[in-house]
């Protein structure tokens, strides 16, 4: 205070800054634009997000061959926006038809861990649900959930087409569910829900 | 032919009369000790023709006794098939007709059955040189059943995991089903302890 | 040379209105003059007299002087932003044709993707009233506007069977478009998706690739011009300019193959770089012999000299240099049969395994503006541009010459180049419906040892012709010839090559079936007998109840 | 660019199934290659040591997914073989249906996943249409649309339905139709033909030795056919031949395997035909489930030492199945199952038949050799 120096101005830029800056979080507080962006914008990706599924191209066990069915001419997946790409990278939901083996477990881990985020999988059949008939086996996992997390589950051994394109529909379900208002009439969406909190 | 093998020595032979649905079929089913067995191989690809190996079984007895607590089934085909003839530039494609021929092109089929007797690893001579086909059934035998086969090239996991421990072969008999006999072949199922294969590798 | 007239002036329109803005802005200007005169006086004894700087300025002058520039900037800007947005926006039916007609051809739907479950949600479930989410009450309209599309277009309860499927799809209504706006949906996702890059891979290289792809990309639509006044730029060299950046894009895939360090990645890069060079030269010497029979390197120019000068487009005097462009360009867009970049069969994805997310959806798109910048320049080069077809001779007819006139005179040159641009869009994905997949020495021999000869002859011709025939108007033979040259050779190529290449290149072959069929010929044995089943199958049609729907599914 | 090892799978278009293909490449050449098996091993044959023999037909049926039933009936004549069971005649010609309309659905599988491995997706699209129609006629069979579990022992479950003969004359005569198309789409293409031929030679006798059989001995010039060779069915009855394919001189390569089995196709869907109307008792009349005229009485335990085994002509070559009896200790279960893999040989021959190929070869040479690895792995 006496004589040590220091510059005790009246302008003091810090606290400028903190003042300006205080304003605006307060005008920002106000306005809620942050609310009406993400509102929004997260009502369209949400919808483009249902729209447009890429399932990964992999095909495992016989329920490959009703996912290649499914999307054949007479069970058109492709009419829901399922189009199989060969490329984790460019894949949204993981279909697993088959059993998991102990060889399989770490490159279908590897596989989910590349696919990019928001991401979602798809237990396809008894063998990725529970390890199906070969829930004995000394070389087979008791179902995909064991090494990563599983949306919807589509029994059936093997499930046939329709039942493959009712569950893309239940997963659109799940995901229209994401960020909704609380009142509405599914039941377990009381509060909204947040990507990741399954 | 089952004579004619059955003239080396340690090797018995017979023709077993074998149904099949409706309409029966003939089997010559061979007992050879596994010590012959080498032998009675090159008798039967170079003498008899057999080109053709289906399929080689290991079965563990371990109730089976003292001389048979281990048995390797091998099953051949003689087909008596050769490259088909060239005719002026185009091939002629070789049209047999099965109810016409006899003799030694008669497609037969031939059953080897070899008992070893109760030991910790049990062996037998290798025929992958005389059939390539019996090369991954070697290597699948061994895998699954752990009967070793002597002179193999190349012997390694084909259908479990490369990382598996040395000697888990889960055909034999101490190793029980899950959730029949709990405790063994549990070994950590869900993957839990498992570390990936590759790790610390740059991919 | 004397320009194409279309009523929808849009370069004019735009220089009118700035140029009357632009003059409003000098009239509104101060006249009068300002006196900027500044005097520094300055200590004496350094310098004898005062400074006096500055002068009279007149703001109306000084505006005046520059406003030639001002005038041409604005219009540039103005035009550029229109002529990109219109490319932006007729380049969305490209994918929807790719999916709906493939998806006929392989006795599909396609995708039935409409907006209706913005509004009735999915299967029931919808997310609720989120617009009270939002705050003051400012999501009041959107409630008001969900429950009335609710209501217009909404799951109507006389549809029992769509009401149970809650909007699977578009349920007949034409005017939802359905599919169409598939390619927003995809390509919003990409842009919320996680952007990945790998651990190993080159960063900065992996980062820059899509850039230079996406970008000389869109690059190309400068000079492509829509109308006869409906462009961004019309340089003098315009073609060499639009081949020049072309011809780019390849680097950026290269890098992108590089930079991702994936062995699939690198072989598809390794292809991509040597096929498109092996497939750039003949493309290059194809142009070139449009741009020597047309006489012009300008895109406008070339259009003009079919439209005006020679009233007969160069699809019938270079047929050659037509099939030539074609297939080099399905070759530079890398479309089945030639994509062998992006092989998904053995290759996973080919160079764009790596990539996912927005830099993906970037480089897809970029991929659908290269096959619409083909496809336009086809219909700009070869097929007369925005010329009505056969408009000159459908003018001149004696009676309905006149309506006609008026007709084509009312309709804008932009429709047509679209209309042309799309079906021919239509044609790639016929081939790509009903070709396989060429191995890659098989690719580059034939660019070698068959495109780039044929693009030579192609260019001999249109220098004979331009030299030698052209007289103001190709006479009345030339085009015959060529016409009939052409459909000769298209005979030659359907017929002759199907009968002889085939029987050659097939080896007879025995087999104890009861019909043989072998390339070229049908079963002929088998056929009365499958007549006489066919007659049997349908009095089963008629006696059993099995539904036939499902067994003869688009038979 | 050096020589280096790509790793193609075990997620890869290429491979219709779960397993690896270790390529080494110089450039676009490969020069080495490694099959690894095993993605989806589910131990099987320990399995089956706890069923009983009717509960084992349900594994079978899921050891090779694109053809279920040629398994289990393959199973099914071993178990017969085992217990010395007599076979009623009209349950064999119902098997012969069934198998021949599993074989057309398991070659139109094969002719669809083909396509694509050669860049056309259209025509998996189709085939996959005109295996619906072979899918439904094995769902009225079966009750099932891919497992059904149908061949029992002694006999089948369930007898011809009604009107079955009639929807089966109809959708295979109008399936004999449709092979046309896909002829002109692949054969009057040259650029399928460039892409085929002269791809991946293989002999006859070398194929046999290696344990190669079925289409892709036969498109080898080679008629041999476990059935006719080895005539365990009501094949011999019938009035077929078995399709032998011409190849080149250097050996058959993707287009000879791709043309035997378009002729099987044919070959089966008339098999089909004929044996509607030669089945004892007609087609039409209708059998209660049960009854011995298409179930014979089996007994449940095998006897010890005793062992039984059938070769079977599946739809990729000869399976086959040894049961050893467990005889009282063992109950109803057999003591070992062994089941024979046509593929589990032929990968690795197909392996070996794609060096000095170009990478863009690959699939085409492995797509041929129809791989199935549900039934390569058990």
């Amino acid at each position: 205070m006496d004589g040590d120096g220091q510059n005790y101005s009246v302008f003091n830029s810090r606290m400028l800054v903190d003042t300006v800056g205080d304003i605006t979080d307060d005008a920002l507080k106000a306005s809620r634009i942050k609310d009406v962006i993400g509102v929004l914008v997260g009502r369209v990706f949400n919808w483009s997000q249902r729209k447009s599924l890429f399932p990964l191209h992999l095909g495992i066990k016989c329920c490959a061959l009703e996912m290649a069915a499914a999307g054949a001419s007479r069970f058109d997946a492709e009419r829901f926006g399922v189009f199989f790409r060969s490329s984790p990278r460019q894949c949204d939901v993981l279909l697993v038809n088959g059993p998991i083996s102990k060889k399989f477990a770490d490159p279908i881990v590897r596989l989910w861990e590349q696919m990019p985020e928001p991401k979602w999988c798809i237990a396809m059949g008894e063998c990725a649900i529970s390890g199906g008939p070969y829930f004995q086996s000394y070389n087979i996992l008791e179902g995909v959930d064991t090494v990563i997390p599983v949306d919807v589950y589509i029994p059936g051994c093997p499930p046939r087409p329709e039942a493959l394109i009712d569950g893309f529909d239940k997963l659109r379900q799940k995901i229209i569910r994401i960020g909704a208002s609380p009142d509405d009439g599914a039941p377990e969406s009381k509060n909204p829900i947040i990507v990741g909190d399954d | 032919m089952a004579n004619a093998l059955s003239s080396m020595d340690g090797v018995n032979a017979e023709v077993s009369e074998r149904t099949s649905g409706t309409n029966p079929r003939n089997v010559v089913s061979v007992d050879c000790a596994s010590e012959n067995w080498r032998q009675l191989a090159e008798c039967l690809r170079v003498e008899h023709g057999v080109d053709y190996c289906s399929m080689i079984t290991g079965i563990h007895w371990p109730e089976g006794g003292a001389e048979k607590n281990w048995e390797v089934v091998y099953h051949f085909m003689r087909m008596g098939i050769s490259n088909p003839p060239v005719v002026e530039g185009m091939v002629q494609p070789i049209i047999t007709d099965p109810s016409t021929v006899e003799g030694a092109d008669v497609p037969l089929e031939i059953e080897v059955r070899i008992a070893l007797p109760e030991t910790r690893d049990p062996k037998v001579a290798s025929v992958q040189d005389i059939w390539v086909g019996a090369d991954w059934n070697e290597k699948e035998t061994w895998d699954l059943v752990g009967i070793d086969f002597e002179g193999h090239v190349g012997m390694r996991r084909v259908l479990q995991p490369h990382e598996t421990p040395a000697g888990f072969h889960p055909l034999q008999k101490q190793h029980k089903l899950r959730y029949h006999d709990f405790e063994e072949m549990y070994d950590d199922a869900q993957g839990f302890l498992r570390k990936p294969s590759d790790a610390g590798k740059i991919k | 040379m004397m320009a194409t007239s279309d009523w929808l002036d849009l370069r004019g329109w735009i220089e009118g209105l700035v140029g009357w803005s632009m003059d409003n802005v000098h009239d509104a200007l101060p006249s009068n003059d300002i006196d900027a005169t500044v005097t520094i006086s300055l200590p004496t004894g350094i310098w004898p007299e005062d400074i006096i700087l500055g002068r009279v300025f007149n703001v109306q002058d000084g505006f005046g002087q520059i406003q030639p520039a001002l005038e041409g900037f604005f219009a540039a800007t103005m035009i550029c932003t229109v002529v990109f947005t219109t490319m932006m926006l007729t380049m969305l039916p490209i994918p929807y044709i790719e999916r709906k007609f493939i998806g006929r051809l392989m006795d599909r739907l396609g995708a039935t993707t409409t907006l209706r479950s913005l509004w009735i949600g999915e299967s029931g479930v919808t997310a609720g009233k989120w617009w009270d989410q939002l705050p003051f009450g400012m999501g009041a309209p959107i409630g008001w506007l969900n429950k009335t599309l609710n209501s217009i277009w909404g799951n109507d309860h006389h549809l029992e069977a769509v009401s149970r499927v809650n909007n699977r799809g578009y349920h007949g209504y034409w005017f939802l478009l359905p599919g169409f706006f598939q390619a927003f949906a995809d390509f919003t996702k990409f842009a919320g998706k996680e952007h990945i890059v790998p651990k190993e891979a080159d960063r900065t290289v992996y980062e820059v690739a899509p850039v230079i792809i996406i970008s000389t990309t869109v690059l190309v639509f400068a000079f492509v011009p829509f109308g006869p006044h409906f462009y961004a730029a019309s340089p003098e060299l315009s073609v060499v300019f639009m081949m020049a950046i072309f011809g780019v894009a390849p680097l950026g895939v290269f890098f992108a193959g590089w930079a991702s360090n994936n062995k699939y990645t690198l072989i598809g890069g390794m292809r991509s770089a040597a096929q498109l060079t092996a497939y750039e030269i003949p493309l290059l010497i194809t142009v070139l012999g449009v741009c020597v029979i047309s006489g012009s390197f300008n895109v406008i120019e070339i259009v003009d000299f079919q439209a005006q000068e020679s009233n007969v487009w160069n699809l019938f005097m270079l047929p050659l240099g037509a099939a030539l462009f074609l297939i080099t360009m399905i070759a530079e867009v890398e479309r089945i049969p030639f994509d062998m970049p992006e092989a998904e069969a053995e290759l996973v994805e080919g160079w764009w395994t790596e990539y996912g997310g927005m830099r993906w959806g970037l480089m897809f798109a970029a991929e659908y503006q290269r096959c619409y910048a083909a496809c336009l320049l086809f219909a700009l080069f070869f097929l007369g541009g925005w010329e009505a077809p056969f408009q000159g001779t459908m003018e001149s007819l004696p009676v309905a010459g006149g309506g006609l006139e008026l007709l084509f005179s009312l309709i804008p040159g932009i429709a047509w180049v679209l209309i042309k641009a799309w079906l021919l869009f239509a044609v790639f994905v016929w081939i790509r419906a009903s070709l396989h997949r060429v191995r890659t020495d098989q690719i580059l021999e034939f660019g070698w040892q068959w495109l780039l000869p044929l693009s030579i002859v192609n260019l001999a011709i249109a220098m004979f012709l331009r030299v030698w025939v052209w007289d103001g108007s190709w006479g009345i033979v030339a085009p015959v010839v060529m016409i009939l040259s052409g459909i000769v050779g298209l005979v030659i190529l359907a017929v002759d090559e199907d009968k002889e290449a085939l029987e050659s290149m097939t080896r007879p072959y025995s087999t104890y079936a009861v019909t043989k069929a072998y390339p070229g010929r049908h079963p002929q044995t088998s056929l009365e007998d499958l007549q006489r089943q066919y007659t049997a199958y349908t009095a089963v049609k008629a006696a059993t109840s099995v539904s036939l729907s499902e067994t003869e599914a688009g038979s | 660019m050096a020589e280096m090892w790509i790793s193609m799978g075990p997620q890869h278009p290429m491979t219709h199934g779960l397993w690896t293909l270790k390529i080494k490449v110089d450039g676009e050449t490969v020069v080495d290659t490694e099959p690894d098996l095993g993605y989806i091993h589910r131990g099987v044959e320990k399995i089956c040591e706890a069923r009983d023999f009717t509960q084992i037909t349900t594994y079978c049926d899921r050891l090779c997914y694109a053809s279920a039933n040629t398994w289990s009936h393959s199973y099914i004549y071993a178990v017969e073989d085992l217990l010395e069971v007599e076979v009623p005649e009209r349950a064999e010609y119902i098997r012969l249906i069934a198998v021949e309309l599993q074989r057309i659905a398991s070659h139109l599988m094969w002719l669809g996943a083909y396509g694509p491995d050669i860049g056309n997706l259209s025509v998996m699209v189709w085939c996959l249409r005109e295996r619906e129609m072979m899918m439904d006629l094995l769902q009225e069979l079966g009750g099932s649309r891919m497992h059904y579990n149908f061949p029992r022992v002694g006999g089948v479950k369930r007898d011809l339905p009604h009107g079955f003969a009639q929807r089966a004359r109809a959708k295979v005569s109008l399936f004999l139709n449709r092979i046309q198309e896909y002829e002109a789409l692949f054969d009057e293409s040259t650029i399928f033909l460039i892409r085929t031929q002269g791809v991946g030679y293989s002999k006859a006798e070398e194929m046999v030795n290696h344990g190669v059989t079925g289409p892709n001995l036969r498109a080898g010039g080679v008629n041999y056919d476990v059935r006719t060779s080895h005539p365990y069915s009501v094949y011999s009855e019938l009035d077929w031949e078995v399709p032998v394919e011409r190849p080149s001189v250097k050996g058959a390569d993707c287009y000879d395997r791709y043309r035997i089995r378009v002729e099987e196709m044919r070959v089966s869907a008339m098999m089909v035909l004929e044996a509607l109307d030669k089945i004892p008792r007609g087609a039409d009349t209708y059998h209660e489930p049960g009854d011995p005229a298409i179930i014979a009485k089996a007994p449940s335990r095998a006897p010890e030492g005793t062992s039984g085994s059938h070769h079977f002509e599946d739809s990729r070559g000869e399976s086959m199945f040894y049961l050893a009896g467990g005889g009282e200790a063992r109950g109803k279960n057999p003591y070992r199952v062994s089941i024979r893999s046509p593929m589990f040989i032929t990968i690795p021959y197909a392996s070996k038949c794609m060096v000095g190929y170009k990478v863009a070869d690959i699939p085409a040479i492995m797509g041929s050799f129809d791989p199935c690895i549900g039934e390569t792995d058990r």
